[in-house]
Formats: structure tokens, C-alpha cells, sequence
């Protein structure tokens, strides 16, 4: 298996996502119509953006039907599959993300500041309250996720600027600024993911704590060895399920895996929503 | 850009502390969705938009109407477009609305932004009007009625009145007037103008519809349905301000002369 | 070239600074005022978008109310 | 610099001050003068419309070559300064960005070759090239093998130049025009009801009439300026009435009070009804009918005009008599209507009896003046020259005839269809003002007029349009020219034409502005001038000839088609052309049958010289050449034809064509008149005009005394009580027909279950060549759409909208359906426009004509429509 498997596994559903979308927004290929914000899969089975649906019912309008039955689909699939999972393997921007992470470290440039990751929880309260007092969807109007996946599958447009000036904050100014600190939508999955079965396990036996794994994670903070060593599974909601820990690994003591039954007392810093 | 404007503020927060990082993102995040809520353009939505407040709030910006549409009619805005970016529009003179049947762009809808079960005779995407009398061809005497000619439901959105033409003394005046009940606003008419800038467009139908008074009914016509009834201001003593009416009836400047 | 005729309306008391600023525009020029407040400018393009876009400008200048195409002629039109 | 500058200037100027003046600004004096400094830079010339049969008057103004502006012209009496959009862009059509500006040759391995791909080449590789092709077929199988088909938008001068290039010197009948798909049925029934062409009355009538009855003519679309008038005439005079005709719902139904939608085919049932009608109620005008009138009737097995192996040609006997006839007694006429009762009619028709009962009452009105308008409904028919000449039986039997505001008035598509394909006989079987090749007089007074050897002249009538392409397929019609017009695009039954031009041992030439299909089709394209780049006169509905001067150069080598056929002439000797010539059935006194005879020998007792060119016999002989360039008649404006050959092509032209109407009832003014005024309708005589033909006291050649005299001299000798019958001469007469219903050659059945009929939309002229290339009413109406009722579609699971597959027994187009708009179409018919190319309905039409006038029914043909797979 190549160190790099996941990586490429990722990269593969996140442009291929994308790419299904084009073929349907461009080429009628009905296998996925719509886009991240809403769409079908086999023009059947709806998906629609919960934390969307969420700021519209904050509006006071109530979303439709349809836009309420994807959201619970989508809620429900990557409740199962981890939450932040979706900030990993679909969403687009992590290719910017990870793409001035990769710059930085291959020049060795300064990692830059450290937004507060709780800054994000704000925004996502901000995106609720703002949602309430304008009557529109607030996040949505601005989201630089929602520019550049739209305007990749419907048509390039003035909204793929998001894409240089997202990688040059962090290349430039940012400690992992937008996927890290930022976006509500991760938060929003964060909260959804802090639950979920599906995660990374840990074998605090076989690890010799060479730090790799927490070199690379583009969320440090949850490899905790002292809890780990103790819960033997990464219980934050901020893991993204990447896989890149497992990669790195040398003594394999990485692993996706389902979540145990709580392991007895102590829970602190399982999840880190309110850290 | 906007996310950039957006960006630079949420980050001045972080970097100065929570309280502040909130205030100061929240002021101008505030403010800019604010601003872009009120949707400086007017734009012409899909047939069954429902009314601009209700569709910017529940509209999800999926683009399945725009994927539905089979003439590329709609598109979804773009940053720098006058409309609120990601929402479905379309610009008449260059696509018009084909009025399909089946109204696939609204079935296709998810959010409830638009009526999946709109009847395409009865959308309201805007309404024409013949915005310029002065060049249009037809008020000139010209033999042109594209617009009326093209219009897909003529001689009921768009009818001609014929006039006879006093200065020739031999011809006939065929003047385009739409009618605001049969419009759907397609820009079928927009779009066929021949002039090099349409002289008939579809405006937004608030925009382009005048409201009469509430208290008058044209005598001729039993059947008017006017959507407000009138309520007449009530006379009661409390509503009079008792103490105004005698200040005015005390105030003698300017009818007597200053001593 | 193509030249247009456009009618423009202002409040009076901002004649003399919208005269100014039409001037100002290599491509248009003011030829007659009137003290109501209205004027007649034309404006040269090369294509008729870009006179469209030219008077959209001209349509932009601050304390300008309206501003109309009147009269547009061809000027050279084949290439 | 300095002299753009003040261009621009002046111009800015111009167009501030005519804003000015429009918006009712104080403009001090001092710019009014600028401004009419400036104006003087542009040069205004009065022109006519190209598109059109209705001849509006147009003004163009022209700066450094260019047009920079154009107006309806306000003192043409036609239009007063009103145009539709076509003619609103006028000063657009020639300014498309594919104009062809080079000689176009296909070629392999730089040779020509009928499987090359297109290249440029000069003019001088083009004529070597056609003439090479032109001698090859020409020597071997001589005059019957090669071919012009012409056009109703010839100018007049190249209308003339064709056919006498064509006649007298390669002395082939082989030109036609596309004026044949257009108003030949019009020209046979007005031949054979007055022995001469052309409407009696006049666009005066109009404003003078209590009644327009529209039959078969779409007139609110295709003759928008006239439907103006019209429209004015009701609004302004209450009790006019305005009846409509045709076989769908039209724009002419939202002035009419009454709307007739009837079957195809059924309109001659319904005219024998009104004549019965107005028997059985006496609304004849005896008075009338007995001085000028004699009835008659002819052939009724006539046929189809399809191809003789056709099943439905099978058993009819006269097909090659078809416009045989003869006087029959009042009582005969009586009791041949006697069928067409309201009940059969209302059954054939569909139309309630109350609805053709209302008809009838209005033609039975006697005080009633009535203007019945017809054009393509009527003239594309397989009966088309009954149906006219049924027309004139009503307006004749009720006196409502040459008299002010009472007219039968057959309206023509093209801009010249009366002016050049017909007047100057532009035909298979014509020669100039009404005379006809098979006639020897005809013939003698040709060659006298044009100083021909006697029996130059081929007494042999030609190949019509239709017989031209059935020809080209059947390998006997080897060279085709094309000229101002699209035949591959524009003849029924196309796609066999096309493959005969693409795949035959034959040389296909187009001249033409634009890329056209037939251009794309031939194996050389000629790229030629348009209207404004050329001087040029054209005749319109009316009888009005109108002449315009050149207004701007042809862009790169496009050179007028006049240049076209005058070059060409230069490449071929008298020796080549005036020898004994092969020609299968022809007979002439004095030379064995299937031969024209040698006239080289005359010829050279003439005077002539063997190896003098028929350009110098034909064209440029003394007479000619005595009308010299510059004239003072240009007042400034260029004549590129005139330059390049030395004299005033155009004015010497004129001059000899117009010799042979003088005297004949086709008088025409000199050539110098028509650029003083706005057009004159013939016969002018002493300088006056024709309002009403026939007519005493508007028609100098009816004689003070005789009230009305159909004085037309062709077919006036014919028996009496049938074909065999003794012959009498009749005249001054006009001929009242009985003419039955005949089923059409093609009607709905099981599998193809619907009517097609195809016409035209206001926004685009014929095949689109040049209104296409206007950006406005390209956009206005940008494809051609199947016109289709709601329930029909429904019934086939059809949508608007949705792109459709139609198909008939010939070719399968695909087009969207439209089951609203402009249009409304009864259940069972379908509407398609033909200007289009990407929708090429004539794939699917039949090539089924009029047996007598050889004009294709453009109107009826089976069709079955299903949902296109995408």
C-alpha cells in the first residue's frame, strides 16, 4: 500500500465529486444533478446542505420539503461517516487548504498565526443570528465554498478569486485560517462529527511517539496521547478523518475504526467544541 | 472579493481577542449580508420565484433549476453580477424564458423557492413594458410589432391597437400594449426587439405596476377586483387632535398683519 | 465610429458641474444646455456595446437624473 | 488628422442638432447652420425597398462610400415614408461579415474539380473555368443543355441582359426565374381572362374600396406596408369591411369582421359558390358581363405537373393541353356552378354556411366596391391558374372591375417579379412585353427590335424552373446558373436536386453576396454586388417601375450580376453560338426537323463578323455604346458597370428594352423620367401614368366611347363549345371561367396525417440569405418553428417547445413546436417557415405544380411528425 493511499483516495472523491457534478450541470449526466448546496443523486435520492437548511429555518422561512428530507440524508451519511469527514474527502476548499500547507512546508515557511479554532463556533453563531435579523441565509451569501464549487461546476465566474485569496491567507498570514479557524460549515460539522461512529483508533501500545502524525495533522490538537493512551480512539468532533496520521505512521498504531463504548470515567477533552 | 472583505474582518478579531474579534465580524459581516440581502438589481427570476423575500431566504443556490432549464436561459449570479450571487436569474435579451410546458426548472426545486406545481400561464417572472414609446418603431408608424409577433401568448399578453396615422393620411399606426393579467414576463418580446436597445423589457412586476387609490372603483366595470378594501380613516373625537385644531384656528401670522 | 445623441436631465443648479464632468469624458461633448436642466451630448464609440456602456457612464455621473439615447448613427460599418 | 477631425465633428454636430430638434431645444442659429453643413457631407438619393412586392420608397445617405443612414422616403405615394423592419435595415443586409468578395472554384491539385474544395480565384480563372464547362455540354448537346434560372429580384437591366444573352445569342429558352415558384399561376390567369399581364388596378384602390377580402394572402406579414393601408382605410371608414381567407389563422385576422379557416384546396369550391350565388341572385351585371364579357371553360384531366410516371398522373389525358379552353353560353356556366351549393361547399370546405353565406352577401352587394387580394395561397397551387381565374370570374360577372376602389389584385412576393421576370419575360416560353417564343410574329419583331438574323430565335419553349432541376437530375441540363437567388434552398423536393447538382456530370454556378445552400451546392460562386452597390430599376405589384441610382462600391471583387453575364458574353463568338445547333423537337420553316438552323450567313450579310463576340453583337453595338458615361443623369454617383465598360449599361439597356412595350399596351418612360419622380405605373403614355387599366379615361388605350376594353391580344382566337369547335376572335373581351374542384395532388393519409403549408414571417425576406445577417431580425426570429395546434401535439405527445422530427415521403427536417404565436393552425395542418436553412422544409415539399402556369403548391403536402430523438 503506498504511504500516500488515502491521500489519493481523497483526492479522488473530492474530484470526482465535482467532476460528477459537471458531467451533470454540463453533459446531462444524471448521476449527481445540483451541487454541494443541494442536489440528487440518480435525479431519486435528494442531499441537501443541513447547515444551509439550518440559517434558512432561522430566517423564519421554513426550507422545502425536499431541501428537509437531504438534509436528514445528508445528516445522517456523514453523521456515520464522522462529521468533519466531509471537510476531508469532499469539500473542495481542503485542496486549497492542504495545497498551501504542503507549500509551506515544502518551502519551510513560517506556519503563520493561530486563529483561535473557537472562532469558528462564533461565525457559525454569527451565520445563525445574522441569518434571523437580515431574513436571508447569511453564510450562504458569502461562502467561499459555495463560490467555488459552484462556479467550478456551472461555469467560472468573478467567485473563483475565493480560490488565490484563501490559499495565499494561509500561505501568507494563517495557521490552516479558513479550514481551522473559520468555517462554520466545519464547525457545523465538528458538532455533527463529535458523535460519530466511524473515527480514528489509536494503539497507544504499538505507538512510539515520533510525532509524525502530529506533525502532518491539519488538526493537531486531537492527537492527545494522554487521553488517547487512555480512550484509544480520537473522539473530537475537529478530526477530519483525513487518514494522513495513519500514512505517516511507522508502527501502525493508526487505524480508521468504529468507536468503542466509552471507556470508563474520564471523557475530558474527547471533544473539543467549547476548547 | 466580498469573501476577502469578509475574511480580512473575521481575522482582525481573531488576532485581537475574542470580544473584539467578535464585535468588529460581527459589525461588518453584519452590515455587508445586510447590504447584499437587499439585492441591488432587479433580476428576472424562474417562472413560480416566489415573492424576492421568500426566494432569497429559502433559495439553497443548488442550481438544479439552472441544470433543468434545456435552452441555458438560467444561470446562477456570480460575484459582481447586480444580483445576489449563487440565486437563479435571467437576462431576457439575451435568453428568454421558452415557457416549457412541463416547467422543468421549477420542479426541480428542493427548497421551495420556487412552486414545483406552477402552471407556466400563470408565472410571474416580471412583467413587459413598453419602456420606451418615443423610439420604438411601431409608435413611430413603422410596420415593425416584433415584440407582439413574438410574444407566446399574443393577442393576450400583447395586443395590437391599431390607430390611423394622420400624417401619411393612408397608413396605420400597430402599437403594441401588453397586458399585465396574461404576462408572464418571459422577455420573448425583450428579446426580439429590434432596436439596438430594447424599447419593450420586463421589469420586475412591482416595479412596473402603478397601485390606484382604495377608495375608487371605475364605475363601468362591476367586476374590478381591487385587493385592498378600502378603510376609511376613522373620525372618532380621539383620532382629531382637539388642541392642533384650535392652535390653527389661533394662529394668525402671516393673515394678520405684524403690529 | 459611431456617434450618439443623448438627452440628459439634471436638477438646473448642477448644470455647470455635469457640463464640466461630461467634457471631462474624451468621448462625449455637450452641445446644447437648456436652464431647465436639460442637455443634449453626444457620444463616439466604436461599437455599439461600447456606446452602451458609454452612456451607462455618463447615466453614473453623480446628480445626473436621466440619461437617454436619442439618436444613434453607423459610422464606418464594414470592417 | 485634420480632415477626420472635422468629419467628426461635423457629424457630432449633426446628430446633437437633430436631437435637439426632435426634443424642442432652443438651437442657436449659428449650429443649425454647422448642422446643415454637416448633413450636406451626406448625399440623400431616393431608392426603393429590396425586399418586398409593395416598392416603399427609401432614402439612403451615403459618406465616404459608405451608407451612414436611411429613411422611408416621405414622398413615395406607396409607403410615405414608412417601411417595416425589413426595410428599416435596408442599410444593414450588405454589411454582413460573410459577404463573398472573391470568385469561388472547387478545386484538387489546383485544377477544378467536381469533388474540390472551394478556393479563391480571379475572375478571369472563374470565366475560363465556366465558359471551358459552359462550351463543353453546349457543343455536344447544344442549346437545350444549358440553363439560367433567374430571379424576380433582377434588376431590370440584368433581368434583360440574362434573357437576351440567353435567347439571342446561345438562342436556348432554358431561363426561368424563381418568379415562376411566385406568381406564374398569377401571369396564366391573366393571360388567358385578358391576352395580357399584371393587375388593372392600383394600390389607389385601397383608399377608395368598402371591402378587402384576403384570400390566401398573408398580407399582414408579408405586405406590411399595404396591410398599413388597409388598416388605415377600416379605422377610418366604419363600415368597411375585411374578410380573411386561408387555410390558417394569420395576422390579417385580427382586423377582419370575419375570418374563413377552410381546407386546402377547397378555395375553388368556395369562389364557385359565390359565383352561384350571384346567379342565383341576380347580382350580375348584365350591362357589364354582356359588353365585355364572354364565358368559357377548358381541360379538367390536366394533371398534377409531377413527372410522368407519377400514379397520379395516370389517365389524365390532357396534361400537355392543359390551358386549353373555350367560350361556352351563359346557360352552360349556369349549370356547371349548380353543385356548388352552400351545403357541398360548407361539407368541402369546413366553413359553416352562415360564414360563406356572409362571403357571398358582400359580392353580391351591387353597391358594394370590393378589393379581393391574393398571392402565394392562390399562385402555389396545383389548380393555381383556375383559382385566379375563378377570382376574376366573380369581380367580372359583378362588374367590379378597372373601376376606383373595385379590383381584383394579385399581389406579388418579389421586389421585380412585374418589372423584370415578367415584363421583360425573364421565361422559358417569354420574350419582352407580353410576347411569347412559340409565337413567329413574336419572334420576327424580337429579332427586329434586337437586329438579329431572322430565325435566330429559338421557337421552342424552354425548360420552367421545375422541368430545369427534374432536367439537371435527368442529365439533359448539364450548366445551371443561378442568379439573385437560393434554388437549392428554395425548390421543392430538394434534397433530390441537391444530390443531382453535388453528384451529376454537371457544372452548377451560383452568383451570388452570401454563402447561401446554393452556393454551398455549386461548383462556382460568382460573388455579386447588392442593390445599393448597383444602379437598377424594379417593377412592382402595382405596375410602378422605379429606378434607383448605385450608392456605395461592391466590397472586395463582388461585381453586379449585369458585369457577370456581360464578361461572360465575351468569351463566346458569334461562329460559336449562331451555327446549326442540335435541338430535339423543334420545328422551324425551312430547316429540318430537331435543328436550328445556320443564320451565320445572314448574319454576315448583316454585317455581323463570325468572330465578333455576342458582348459586342448583343451588348455593345453602336446603338448602345451612343449612351456614354458620365452622364449628368448620376448627379455624382459612381456606375462601376458603366466605368468598366465604356458606356451607360444600364440607360442603353433601358432604352432598347423599353421599344419593345411602346404602342403594345407596355409603354415605359425614358430612363432619365424615372430618376425625377417616384416611380410610374405603366402604360405611361405622353408622360402620364395608369391608374386603372382597361379602363376609359384613366387608360389611353381604351378609346373615348367604349367604357371598358380588355385590350390584351393573347388567346383571343379560341372555339367555341369545345376543343374541336369553330374558332371566333374575341377581342377587347375578358374571359369569364367555370373552373371545378380538383383534389390536391397530395393529401393527409394514415401514416402521414397531416397538412404542411409553408409561407413566410415578416422579420425575414425568402430563404434568409441577407435578412439573416441582420444581428436585429436575426434575433428577432432566429429559427423557423413547426406551427402546430395544441391537441394535435398533445396528441402525439408533443410539447411547445420540443424538437420534433418531420418527415414526408421526400426528406425529414427536425424543428421546434410552437403551439401559440403568430400563427394558429386548425387541427390536422402544420405551419412551417422556409427561411431557414437550418431547417430546410423544402426537403420535404412536393414538386407537384399548376399544370397550365408550371408554379410548384407550396401549400399542401403530406407530413407525419414524431418526438426527435436527441
Amino acid at each position: 500500500m503506498t504511504a500516500l493511499r488515502f491521500q489519493i483516495l481523497r483526492r479522488i472523491t473530492q474530484l470526482g465529486v465535482l467532476a460528477l457534478f459537471w458531467l451533470g450541470a454540463n453533459m446531462h449526466l444524471g448521476v449527481l444533478t445540483g451541487n454541494l448546496s443541494g442536489s440528487r443523486i440518480f435525479g431519486v435520492v435528494p442531499m441537501a446542505d443541513p447547515f444551509a437548511a439550518l440559517q434558512i429555518a432561522t430566517t423564519g422561512h421554513l426550507p422545502g420539503n425536499t431541501v428537509l428530507i437531504g438534509s436528514a440524508v445528508t445528516l445522517g451519511l456523514w453523521f456515520l461517516l464522522g462529521g468533519r469527514s466531509f471537510c476531508s474527502w469532499v469539500c473542495p476548499v481542503n485542496l486549497v487548504s492542504d495545497a498551501a500547507a504542503a507549500t509551506k512546508r515544502r518551502f519551510r515557511l513560517p506556519i503563520g498565526f493561530a486563529v483561535p479554532r473557537s472562532t469558528r463556533n462564533w461565525v457559525l453563531a454569527l451565520a445563525l443570528v445574522l441569518s434571523a435579523t437580515s431574513g436571508v441565509a447569511a453564510f450562504e451569501l458569502v461562502s467561499p465554498i459555495g463560490f467555488i464549487q459552484r462556479e467550478l461546476i456551472f461555469g467560472v465566474g468573478l467567485g473563483l478569486l475565493a480560490v488565490p485569496l484563501l490559499f495565499l491567507a494561509d500561505l501568507t498570514l494563517l495557521k490552516r485560517g479558513w479550514c481551522g479557524s473559520l468555517c462554520p460549515l466545519g464547525a457545523f460539522w465538528s458538532l455533527v462529527g463529535s458523535r460519530s461512529p466511524l473515527g480514528i483508533r489509536f494503539d497507544d501500545e504499538s505507538c512510539n511517539r515520533c510525532m509524525d502524525c502530529v506533525a502532518v495533522c491539519p488538526e493537531a490538537h486531537v492527537l492527545n496521547f494522554n487521553h488517547l493512551s487512555t480512550t484509544g480512539f480520537i473522539r473530537s468532533g475537529d478530526c477530519t478523518r483525513c487518514g494522513r496520521c495513519i500514512e505517516v505512521c511507522s508502527t501502525e498504531a493508526c487505524s480508521f475504526g468504529m468507536r468503542p463504548p466509552p471507556a470508563g470515567a474520564t471523557r475530558n477533552g474527547d471533544t473539543h467544541v467549547h476548547g | 472579493m466580498s469573501e476577502a472583505f469578509s475574511r480580512r474582518s473575521f481575522f482582525r478579531g481573531g488576532l485581537s481577542g475574542r470580544g473584539v474579534a467578535a464585535a468588529t465580524a460581527g459589525g461588518l459581516g453584519a452590515s455587508y449580508v445586510l447590504d447584499m440581502a437587499k439585492a441591488e438589481g432587479r433580476p428576472t427570476r424562474p417562472p413560480g420565484a416566489r415573492p424576492e423575500e421568500h426566494f432569497l431566504a429559502t433559495c439553497t443556490k443548488c442550481g438544479q433549476c439552472v441544470e433543468a432549464c434545456p435552452f441555458g436561459t438560467l444561470k446562477l449570479a456570480t460575484a459582481g453580477d447586480e444580483v445576489p450571487a449563487g440565486t437563479p436569474w435571467f437576462e431576457p435579451r439575451d435568453v428568454p424564458c421558452e415557457m416549457c410546458e412541463d416547467v422543468p426548472c421549477a420542479r426541480a426545486c428542493p427548497s421551495g423557492s420556487l412552486d414545483t406545481q406552477i402552471n407556466i400561464l400563470d408565472a410571474s417572472m416580471g412583467l413587459a413594458v413598453m419602456t420606451d414609446q418615443e423610439n420604438c418603431l411601431a409608435y413611430k408608424g413603422l410596420r415593425c410589432e416584433a415584440c407582439y409577433r413574438a410574444c407566446p401568448l399574443l393577442d393576450e399578453a400583447i395586443t395590437l391597437d391599431m390607430k390611423p396615422q394622420e400624417r401619411t393620411g393612408r397608413h396605420a399606426y400597430f402599437l403594441p400594449i401588453v397586458h399585465s393579467e396574461a404576462c408572464t414576463g418571459c422577455g420573448k418580446c425583450e428579446r426580439a426587439c429590434v432596436m439596438e436597445k430594447a424599447a419593450i423589457q420586463v421589469l420586475p412586476r412591482d416595479l412596473a405596476l402603478g397601485i390606484g387609490g382604495d377608495h375608487y372603483r371605475f364605475g363601468w366595470d362591476e367586476e374590478a377586483i381591487i385587493s385592498r378594501d378600502f378603510v376609511a380613516p376613522t373620525s372618532s373625537p380621539q383620532v382629531i387632535d382637539q388642541q392642533g385644531v384650535l392652535d390653527s384656528m389661533n394662529d394668525l401670522s402671516g393673515i394678520e398683519e405684524a403690529p | 465610429m459611431n456617434v450618439s445623441g443623448v438627452l440628459l436631465a439634471c436638477q438646473p443648479v448642477h448644470m455647470a458641474q455635469i457640463e464640466g464632468a461630461v467634457n471631462a469624458l474624451e468621448w462625449a461633448e455637450v452641445h446644447f444646455t437648456e436652464p431647465s436642466g436639460r442637455m443634449v451630448v453626444t457620444i463616439e464609440a466604436d461599437s455599439t456595446h461600447q456606446s452602451m456602456d458609454r452612456l451607462t457612464e455618463i447615466k453614473g455621473l453623480p446628480r445626473v437624473i436621466s440619461a437617454e439615447m436619442a439618436e444613434y448613427r453607423l459610422g464606418e460599418t464594414t470592417p | 488628422m485634420s480632415n477626420e477631425l472635422t468629419r467628426r465633428t461635423f457629424s457630432k454636430l449633426a446628430v446633437a442638432a437633430s436631437v435637439a430638434g426632435t426634443m424642442g431645444f432652443q438651437v442657436p442659429k449659428q449650429a443649425k447652420a454647422a448642422a446643415a453643413t454637416s448633413e450636406a457631407g451626406w448625399k440623400w438619393d431616393k431608392s426603393v425597398c429590396r425586399f418586398c412586392g409593395v416598392g416603399c420608397g427609401v432614402m439612403v445617405a451615403t459618406q465616404d462610400d459608405k451608407i451612414v443612414a436611411m429613411k422611408g422616403d416621405p414622398e413615395s405615394p406607396v409607403n410615405r415614408g414608412l417601411n417595416c423592419i425589413k426595410g428599416y435595415f435596408n442599410a444593414k443586409i450588405q454589411y454582413g461579415a460573410d459577404r463573398l468578395t472573391k470568385p469561388l472554384l472547387r478545386k484538387k491539385n489546383g485544377k477544378y474539380a467536381k469533388d474540390g474544395k472551394f478556393e479563391a480565384v480571379s475572375w478571369d480563372e472563374a470565366f475560363d473555368v465556366m465558359a471551358g464547362k459552359f462550351k463543353e455540354y453546349y457543343n455536344a448537346n447544344g442549346p437545350d443543355s444549358v440553363a439560367i434560372f433567374g430571379s424576380g429580384q433582377y434588376t431590370i437591366d440584368e433581368g434583360y441582359a440574362a434573357a437576351k444573352l440567353m435567347k439571342a445569342g446561345f438562342r436556348s429558352n432554358n431561363i426561368d426565374p424563381n418568379a415562376r415558384h411566385c406568381m406564374a399561376s398569377a401571369v396564366a390567369g391573366f393571360i388567358q381572362t385578358f391576352g395580357i399581364d399584371e393587375p388593372a388596378g392600383c394600390y389607389d384602390d385601397i383608399e377608395l374600396t368598402d371591402a378587402v377580402v384576403t384570400w390566401g394572402a398573408n398580407m399582414a406579414e408579408c405586405h406590411p406596408i399595404l396591410w398599413s393601408r388597409v388598416t388605415d382605410r377600416k379605422l377610418t371608414h366604419k363600415d368597411m369591411k375585411v374578410i380573411n381567407l386561408s387555410t390558417y389563422t394569420n395576422r390579417c385576422s385580427d382586423l377582419a369582421d370575419l375570418e374563413l379557416i377552410f381546407t386546402p384546396q377547397s378555395d375553388l369550391a368556395i369562389l364557385n359558390y359565390i359565383a352561384r350565388e350571384m346567379v342565383k341572385r341576380d347580382a350580375i351585371d348584365h350591362d357589364f358581363v354582356d359588353k365585355h364579357c364572354v364565358f368559357a371553360t377548358g381541360f379538367t384531366d390536366i394533371g398534377y405537373g409531377l413527372e410522368a410516371d407519377h400514379p397520379k398522373e395516370q389517365g389524365q389525358t390532357h396534361r400537355g393541353k392543359a390551358g386549353g379552353h373555350w367560350t361556352i353560353t351563359f346557360d352552360e356556366f349556369k349549370e356547371s356552378l349548380e353543385p356548388y351549393n352552400a351545403k357541398y361547399t360548407s361539407e368541402l370546405c369546413g366553413v359553416p354556411v352562415e360564414k360563406l353565406k356572409e362571403l357571398a352577401d358582400l359580392y353580391c352587394d351591387r353597391d358594394k366596391k370590393i378589393i379581393s387580394f391574393w398571392t402565394m395561397g392562390f399562385n402555389q397551387h396545383t389548380r393555381g391558374t383556375w383559382v385566379n381565374e375563378q377570382m376574376y370570374m366573380v369581380h367580372l360577372l359583378g362588374g367590379k372591375m378597372s373601376k376606383p376602389g373595385s379590383s381584383p389584385f394579385s399581389l406579388t412576393g418579389q421586389p421585380s417579379a412585374c418589372g423584370t421576370a415578367r415584363e421583360v419575360g425573364v421565361f422559358a416560353h417569354r420574350l419582352p412585353a407580353d410576347m411569347v417564343v412559340a409565337n413567329g410574329k413574336h419572334r420576327a419583331k424580337s429579332e427586329k427590335l434586337w437586329k438579329l438574323p431572322a430565325k435566330t430565335l429559338n421557337p421552342k419553349v424552354g425548360t420552367h424552373a421545375v422541368k430545369m432541376m427534374r432536367q439537371l437530375r435527368d442529365g439533359k441540363v448539364k450548366f445551371h446558373w443561378s442568379m439573385v437567388t437560393n434554388p437549392f434552398q428554395n425548390f421543392a423536393n430538394a434534397n433530390e436536386w441537391i444530390k443531382a447538382a453535388r453528384t451529376g456530370d454537371n457544372f452548377i454556378v451560383v452568383s451570388d453576396c452570401y454563402p447561401t445552400v446554393s452556393a454551398k451546392v455549386a461548383d462556382l460562386v460568382l460573388p455579386a454586388a447588392m442593390i445599393y452597390e448597383k444602379w437598377g430599376s424594379y417593377g412592382n405589384a402595382e405596375r410602378r417601375t422605379q429606378h434607383w441610382r448605385q450608392q456605395v462600391k461592391a466590397p472586395g471583387e463582388a461585381t453586379g450580376d449585369t458585369w457577370h453575364l456581360l464578361e461572360f458574353a465575351k468569351r463566346f463568338t458569334l461562329a460559336e453560338c449562331w451555327k446549326e445547333q442540335p435541338l430535339p423537337g423543334v420545328k422551324v420553316e425551312g430547316s429540318p426537323d430537331g435543328v436550328l438552323p445556320d443564320v451565320l450567313e445572314e448574319a454576315k450579310a448583316m454585317g455581323y463578323k463570325p468572330d465578333q463576340t455576342l458582348y459586342d453583337v448583343l451588348f455593345a453595338h453602336a446603338d448602345m455604346k451612343k449612351y456614354e458615361w458620365p452622364d449628368p443623369i448620376a448627379d455624382g454617383h459612381g456606375n462601376d458597370i458603366a466605368e468598366h465598360f465604356g458606356f451607360f449599361v444600364q440607360k442603353a439597356f433601358w432604352e432598347e428594352y423599353r421599344t419593345f412595350g411602346i404602342g403594345n399596351g407596355h409603354d415605359l418612360a425614358d430612363f432619365d423620367t424615372y430618376h425625377r419622380v417616384r416611380g410610374l405605373r405603366w402604360p405611361v403614355v405622353n408622360g402620364r401614368e395608369t391608374q386603372w387599366r382597361f379602363a376609359e379615361g384613366s387608360d389611353p388605350y381604351v378609346k373615348p366611347g367604349e367604357g371598358f376594353n380588355f385590350y390584351g391580344k393573347a388567346l383571343k382566337t379560341i372555339p367555341h363549345g369545345g376543343p374541336k369547335g369553330e374558332k371566333t376572335n374575341h377581342a377587347g373581351k375578358a374571359k369569364i371561367f367555370f373552373r371545378p374542384y380538383a383534389a390536391p395532388a397530395e393529401e393527409p393519409d394514415a401514416e402521414y396525417d397531416l397538412w404542411l403549408c409553408t409561407g413566410r414571417v415578416l422579420e425575414h425576406w425568402h430563404s434568409g440569405s441577407m435578412t439573416k445577417r441582420v444581428e436585429e431580425l436575426n434575433r428577432a426570429v432566429p429559427h423557423a418553428v413547426i406551427y402546430m395546434h395544441p391537441k394535435d401535439a398533445k396528441e402525439r405527445g408533443l410539447n411547445r417547445n420540443d424538437l420534433a422530427l418531420l418527415e414526408s415521403r421526400r426528406g425529414k427536417v427536425q424543428a421546434r413546436i410552437e403551439t401559440g404565436g403568430r400563427n394558429r393552425v386548425p387541427r390536422g395542418l402544420i405551419f412551417v417557415p422556409w427561411f431557414d436553412e437550418n431547417v430546410l422544409i423544402n426537403k420535404l415539399t412536393l414538386d407537384a405544380t399548376c399544370p397550365i402556369s408550371k408554379e410548384t403548391d407550396y401549400k399542401k403536402c403530406a407530413v407525419k411528425i414524431s418526438k426527435a430523438t436527441a
